[in-house]
């Protein structure tokens, strides 16, 4: 097992970039190879001792059996486990954009806020994110239709606009809120919101299901409702309480499963007309 | 600059060479009989020695493909690389950058490319881009066949106007030659309809597929252009549309060609698309071996084939309604572009799995099509790039044409079982040679689009010369197919022009490229005279102005035009 | 405004020049031109007019240089392309941002100095249709040329678009007033729907107005996507538009035989932004199924679209392309100007041909205070209040010729027409002039030859 | 010389007639921006120093009933509030009404100070749909090179919101010293 321990020495207003720093690319690094190497800013690279003590402990045969603990304020170092396959990686603090980003394997936790694009295409292994996240999380790159493909994120606090989209495998849990368009273009895999959500979840989505513990602002008019279940069985998890279920979206014959607490969601049930009270956390995404 | 690249194998077919080891020389950019003995030598010592590739039918510059680039970023991102001190970054698999196609066609060692569609009002935009692809020359082929001035020239049976037409439309769009798209079924599409076989016609402008295409060929003919009609048939694509591709066959059989640079009066491209036998999806078959039987006998015939690859690529083609069609099967992303006036284009990505029992079965037809046609001269080695595959797949397809192995070996493990049922591919089990390989490469795309000054090492023709890492009395194709398809990927050398572009399989020099144009003469007068007939309908209908429709020198980058006597 | 005598006193008229104001790309403008200033224009609209006849007050006539007071001060053209070829060549994040009033020539001038120094291009696409052009590379792009439009089409609708201000001869010219081929009645065969939260100009001369509540228009286009499959709607109203409004749509949209969806920042800017145009899109592709439809975005510079037809087929992206790393990235959120400037990153920002003075939120604009700003236009404008190093251009399409695509894609080469003020430079001379110079400064591209801290850096 | 002329002093806008005293002091509503014909000649054309890009661009277009509400009148001073930001433009009745509840700022230097600058992750800042507060002032709007002077500090000294807003004008032309 090697333990690698970043400590920082000073911050950048413009991005670092880390995507060359995973344990597939640094298990086999001793200090002196850290020393040596230059890190990504901007247009230029700059020695990664001016920002980062290192200190590494240990020896690794794989890339599995590295350990990364990176301290300091992140939130201008970006990529952190991109494109990783094993090992593990500590954040002990908010980071900055494509966290995990099209990661295979291993497990990152961050223990503060995530920046967009969190665990974009990510086709493996454990995402832990404290705090919140902002736009795009397990979300698909521009233009592509199959994002996420496996491998699981969590989030401890609420998430951006369109979680999710074009989700097509795996798991994702918010155990916030989140904000508009959760799920959307989803054709496969589960997404479970514990807390509530903003307009429109699941708009365009194929296939997949979305459990939805809290309240829910609008619901499209693509949702067909279906019925009202007990304890409903996802994928082995069984959600305890009533949940009304819907269809959709039938604008293009998707077939994606929506289920929400029909407790906090009586509005919904029979006469499911607008709620007027709706929720908006807009201002409290912002503030991350 | 004198050069001399010694002890290579040629295969020159168009000069009949096959496999000889002789020294190929070169001066000034043209092929020479002798040099001094101060040339150059370059040590080639048993590699294959080729005229540079010519690529009969190709999608790489104009408004359909920058659409593509502009809505695929997903596509542009996988072959993303680093800028080096000579080569800008390159990015895109299927549908590369315009820097990205001339440096991978040139690793290729091709030297010519014809752009095989452009809409006559985007044609600036398609030179525009033409101007940013270093390496290759491109010629492009502009649309003419649902072209409302065309449709009512074929309508009313105005073969000399519809001559004067085309002569100075190539003129204004520099273009290369008569390019006709689902002939009757994209001006439909203007409705949100299509035409079903040849006989059907277009709405409102009363004319039939047939007719069209007969007017246009006997207009090409009657300029004597030095490429023939280049069609794409109707029903691209659909289960049983073999009668529809024979038909069209036969429209032409009586109107004789009139260039003596080319011997056919039509050339078909990606036949691939057009040999479904079969009513639907659920009983499609393959038709090749019967298509196949009619170009063997036909003289006047040549086609390119379009073999499918199995990649996820993206389709594009101006025939839009086809697009559409795959739109409603696929719901993956579409786009379609409408012009005003002459043409239509749809594009949609599309994953070509060996999994899929209509994918197997097209794969088969593609090569079914290679070993099914006797004459290597008729028959061109096209994946109608993007359409079918990209073209860096090229080399991966001469290895499944040289070794039956390989095809025997996709057949019983890779492919669906479609292949056995439908198909006669599992029967065949013909091998292309290197100088088979040559001919569909280089000498008969060359033969069939009428260049006289490339595809050949001819004495007097450009030195566009590729040489390959392969000893052809040391390997055995047939069972290192995975070589063959390496080293056909990147060659030793490619030489354009006289300049070496490529050397030790690296690119060591980037040349800005040409496009070739055809310049009618003698047709001055009927060209004036059907202009000024038009113009009150082009001031009123079309959406920009005269001055603006015209391909200015601007845009042109080292043009070759290639200078035509109308015989009349 | 008070009845005006038509100009008669001019010395030419330069016909068919092409509009330099929106992209509509009108090429029939007949310049009156007098003693070398266009001192009239035929065909024009108010804002065509209105740009083509400058305001010569404004007009940036020399090169200047901000000195240590904050002044700006007449330099010569040597000092100052080298001091902005020094702020360039020393960035580490550099932006170039604009080139939408600018010609292609210009742009390819550009993206050799951006993919030499590793900077981030992006052009007002990022603040208007970009969110347009995302949904296209996640929808696809069912569009037409505007003459297929002028000849074909019976059903336009303008969505959160008000073409009568900001394309006033979009409906004359290509869409409704004009006479076309299967339209020989101009605007008596045609029906005009416009879909507005607001009752617009547009929306006062269209047969229909669907004012859907602000914000709504995702869960207006889904709903009638559930129609067209045939769905009851369940709720009464939505979006704020009773059911049997949408109804009644649908079935106009369906019965159409050519329709055309033009739709514009309305959709852009708000809430769902890049899924209200993915939407639509779909919504054109699902009546594609009864009928023909088609779509364009209204795209506002005359050459906004050009940089990313441009960019795309240069480069395989069509705006915000990062070069940082030598090669081209292009990632949403991270290397989009307004992104980049909020997060504080740049250290040097170049604007061609555009204001984001003008135009970028307060914030984004925060940033570009404490940065050195370099400035190529014409006119003095709110981004020369931030320029630290201004250099007068010229005017495509007036002074200068040069290629611009028309916001449904065709090239339209526009031509000069008159001399431009002697001590202006062609934009595409000034930015090939900063490639040179900042080429012979920093030698290895990619390599910082020392590391200047960032005056924002914490 | 004789140019046509497109200059214009004020945009043309309806008639409204407020004599009494507004019901409310601070008004909520929904603030969008964007561009109208007025304003994109003038900034097009180049004249954005000009008294005419301050009433084009500057200016907060208002359903009638709303400005009764606050009791305003065409070209009377308003300050327009967000969570981004502050600023004072002039009121007029809006050629689109009715809109209650939602006023409308051209794009322009004035707008940017209040729109908001999220872009979630879509290169497109908010411009659209913000809520607003808007209030009657005495305060008066100001000149774009003044505004810029006062929103971005970039080139004074002076830190105080207060001082720069009262600073000489800049005025209407450009301010650059010239070569000897």
């Amino acid at each position: 097992m090697k333990t690698i321990t970043f400590k920082q020495k000073k911050t950048s207003s413009i991005a670092l970039e880390f995507d060359e720093l995973i344990p597939d690319e640094i298990y086999t690094w001793g200090e002196s190879d850290f020393n040596k190497y230059e890190v990504p800013i901007g247009n230029s690279r700059f020695p990664l001792t001016d920002y980062f003590d290192i200190k590494v402990e240990g020896e690794a045969e794989s890339p599995d059996e590295v350990k990364m603990i990176i301290n300091g304020d992140l939130n201008r170092v970006k990529y952190i486990g991109c494109k990783m396959s094993g090992g593990e990686i500590l954040c002990n603090s908010s980071v900055d954009l494509h966290v995990g980003a099209e990661m295979s394997g291993g497990t990152i936790i961050v223990d503060g806020n995530a920046a967009a694009h969190a665990g974009r295409e990510m086709s493996g292994g454990y995402l832990e994110i404290k705090g919140n996240t902002k736009e795009f999380t397990g979300a698909s790159y521009i233009g592509e239709w199959r994002g996420m493909t496996g491998g699981e994120i969590i989030v401890h606090g609420n998430a951006g606009k369109q979680c999710g989209e074009c989700l097509s495998g795996g798991k994702i849990t918010v155990l916030g809120n989140c904000d508009i368009l959760a799920g959307i273009h989803m054709s496969k895999g589960v997404m479970e919101i514990q807390g509530d959500v903003n307009r429109w979840p699941g708009g365009q989505m194929k296939n997949g299901t979305i459990v939805i513990n809290g309240k829910l602002g609008r619901l499209l008019e693509g949702f067909v409702f279906d019925e009202v279940v007990d304890n409903p069985d996802i994928e082995g998890k069984v959600y305890d309480g009533r949940f009304i279920k819907y269809t959709g979206d039938i604008g293009l014959n998707g077939k994606g499963t929506l289920l929400i607490n029909a407790d906090v969601n009586r509005d919904k049930l029979g006469e499911y007309g607008e709620s007027d009270d709706e929720y908006t956390s807009i201002r409290e995404y912002r503030n991350l | 600059m004198e050069y001399i690249l010694k002890n290579g194998i040629v295969y020159d077919p168009a000069n009949k060479v096959n496999g000889e080891k002789k020294d190929v020389m070169f001066k000034d950019g043209k092929i020479v009989e002798k040099v001094s003995s101060d040339a150059k030598v370059l040590d080639v010592t048993d590699k294959i020695v080729m005229p540079a590739g010519v690529d009969p039918h190709s999608h790489v510059a104009g408004p359909k493909l920058v659409v593509g680039r502009l809505y695929r970023p997903e596509d542009s991102r996988k072959g993303v690389t680093q800028k080096t001190n000579l080569l800008r970054g390159e990015s895109g698999f299927s549908i590369p950058s315009c820097p990205t196609t001339g440096y991978r066609y040139s690793r290729l060692g091709y030297g010519t490319v014809v752009e095989a569609a452009m809409p006559p009002l985007e044609a600036k935009h398609t030179h525009d881009e033409i101007a940013t692809i270093p390496n290759i020359d491109i010629p492009a082929l502009p649309l003419f066949g649902n072209n409302w001035f065309v449709l009512e020239f074929a309508r009313e049976g105005k073969i000399d106007e519809l001559a004067a037409f085309i002569s100075a439309w190539l003129k204004i769009s520099k273009g290369y030659g008569v390019k006709i798209v689902n002939p009757c079924g994209s001006e439909a599409w203007g409705w949100g309809m299509n035409v079903h076989g040849i006989n059907d016609k277009a709405p409102y402008f009363d004319v039939t597929s047939k007719e069209v295409i007969r007017a246009l060929a006997k207009a090409n003919e009657k300029l004597g252009l030095p490429h023939s009609i280049h069609i794409h048939p109707n029903d691209l694509g659909h289960p049983g549309n073999v009668p529809t591709t024979l038909e069209t066959f036969e429209s032409v059989k009586d109107i004789d060609k009139n260039a003596a640079v080319r011997n056919q009066n039509l050339h078909c491209c990606h036949l691939q698309f057009h040999s479904y036998s079969g009513n639907s999806w659920k009983d499609a078959s393959s038709g090749a071996e019967e298509v196949a039987k009619y170009v063997n006998k036909a003289d006047n015939i040549t086609c390119d084939v379009g073999q499918v690859t199995f990649d996820e690529t993206t389709t594009m083609t101006a025939d839009a309604p086809m697009e559409y069609d795959l739109f409603k099967l696929s719901g993956l992303k579409w786009v379609n572009k409408d012009i005003e006036c002459e043409t239509a284009a749809g594009i949609i990505p599309i994953i070509y799995s060996p999994k899929s029992p209509v994918n197997t079965l097209q794969w088969a037809i593609g090569l079914e099509l290679f070993l099914h046609i006797d004459d290597p001269w008729k028959v061109c080695l096209t994946t109608d790039h993007p359409n079918a595959g990209p073209f860096i797949r090229y080399p991966r397809i001469i290895s499944w044409l040289m070794s039956n192995e390989r095809r025997m070996e996709m057949i019983d493990n890779e492919v669906h079982k479609w292949v056995h049922s439908r198909t006669t591919l599992p029967t065949l089990d013909r091998e292309y040679d290197f100088y088979d390989i040559a001919t569909i490469t280089r000498a008969a795309p060359a033969k069939i689009h009428g260049f006289s000054d490339r595809g050949e090492l001819t004495p007097g023709y450009n030195a566009d010369i590729a040489v390959y890492d392969i000893n052809p009395n040391d390997i055995d194709p047939s069972k290192e197919h995975e070589l063959i398809e390496k080293k056909f990927g990147l060659t030793d050398y490619t030489i354009k022009d006289g300049e070496i572009l490529v050397k030790d399989k690296e690119i060591v020099k980037v040349k800005e490229s040409s496009t070739i144009w055809t310049n009618v003469k003698g047709y001055e007068e009927e060209e004036k005279a059907v202009i000024e007939g038009i113009m009150p309908f082009f001031n009123q209908y079309y959406s920009i102005k005269w001055e603006n429709y015209p391909v200015h020198d601007h845009y042109l980058s080292n043009p070759i035009r290639v200078d035509v006597e109308a015989s009349k | 405004m008070a009845y005006e005598e038509p100009i008669t006193d001019y010395d030419e008229i330069v016909e068919n020049c092409t509009c330099a104001f929106c992209g509509c790309n009108c090429d029939d403008l007949d310049y009156l031109v007098k003693d070398g200033h266009v001192v009239g224009v035929r065909h024009a609209c108010r804002l065509g007019a209105s740009k083509i006849m400058e305001d010569m007050d404004q007009r940036l006539i020399v090169p200047m240089v901000r000195d240590d007071n904050g002044e700006l001060k007449e330099v010569d053209w040597d000092t100052a392309l080298d001091k902005a070829a020094e702020y360039i060549a020393n960035s580490i994040r550099p932006v170039m941002y604009g080139w939408s009033e600018t010609s292609t020539e210009c742009m390819k001038e550009g993206l050799a100095l951006g993919e030499y120094i590793g900077a981030v291009l992006d052009n007002q696409a990022t603040i208007c249709h970009g969110p347009s052009l995302q949904a296209v590379q996640n929808a696809g792009y069912p569009i037409q040329t505007l003459g297929e439009v002028q000849n074909r089409a019976d059903v336009c609708v303008y969505s959160g678009s008000n073409a009568m201000n900001s394309h006033p001869r979009h409906l004359a010219r290509y869409s409704v007033f004009c006479r076309g081929f299967f339209r020989s009645r101009g605007r008596f065969d045609r029906t005009v729907v416009t879909m507005d939260p607001k009752f617009t100009d547009t929306a006062k001369m269209s047969d229909k107005w669907i004012g859907f509540e602000q914000n709504g228009d995702y869960g207006f286009y889904n709903a009638i996507r559930a129609v067209l499959k045939g769905k009851e709607l369940s709720q009464d109203v939505i979006s704020g538009i009773p059911k049997e409004d949408i109804y009644e749509l649908v079935e106009e949209m369906k019965n159409a035989e050519f329709g055309v969806l033009f739709f514009g920042l309305g959709l852009t800017h708000t809430l769902s932004k890049q899924r209200n145009i993915d939407i639509a899109i779909k919504m054109v592709q699902d009546l594609n199924k009864f009928s023909k439809w088609g779509l364009t975005p209204m795209r506002g510079h005359f050459n906004v679209n050009g940089f990313n037809i441009f960019m795309a087929f240069e480069t395989g992206f069509p705006f915000g392309v990062d070069f940082a790393r030598g090669y081209a990235r292009y990632v949403l959120g991270e290397t989009n100007t307004i992104d980049l400037l909020t997060r504080g990153e740049p250290d040097v920002f170049l604007v061609i041909a555009a204001d984001p003075g003008a135009h970028f939120p307060n914030k984004a604009n925060q940033h570009l205070a404490k940065i050195p700003v370099i400035q190529i236009d014409i006119h003095w404008g709110p981004s020369t209040e931030l320029a630290d190093v201004v250099l007068p251009g010229s005017f495509i399409g007036v002074e200068c010729g040069g290629t611009s695509y028309r916001m449904d894609g065709v090239l339209i080469f526009m031509k000069k027409a008159i001399d431009k003020p002697e001590t202006c430079r062609d934009d595409e001379w000034i930015v090939r002039e900063l490639k040179e110079r900042v080429m012979k400064l920093r030698k290895e591209p990619n390599v910082a030859p020392e590391y200047i801290p960032n005056p924002a850096a914490q | 010389m004789h140019y046509a002329n497109t200059y214009l002093d004020k945009p043309v806008v309806p008639d409204v007639n407020i004599n009494k005293e507004g019901s409310e002091i601070v008004l909520k509503c929904m603030l969008n921006t964007g561009s109208d014909i007025y304003q994109g000649a003038c900034k097009k054309r180049g004249s954005t120093l000009k008294e005419e890009y301050k009433n084009v661009s500057g200016t907060c277009y208002m359903d009638p009933r709303d400005m009764e509400k606050l009791g305003v009148n065409n070209w009377e001073n308003v300050l327009v509030k967000t969570d981004w930001g502050e600023v004072v433009v002039n009121a007029a009745a809006s050629r689109d009404a009715p809109h209650e509840g939602t006023v409308f700022i051209c794009k322009g230097p004035w707008a940017n100070t209040v729109v908001s600058s999220d872009t979630y992750c879509c290169s497109d800042p908010t411009y659209k749909g913000i809520h607003c507060t808007v209030e009657k002032t005495d305060r008066k709007v100001l000149l774009m090179a003044d505004l810029m002077r006062l929103v971005y500090k970039k080139y004074v000294d002076e830190d105080d919101d207060e001082t720069i807003e009262n600073m000489p004008s800049l005025g209407e032309l450009p301010v650059y010293k010239k070569k000897e």
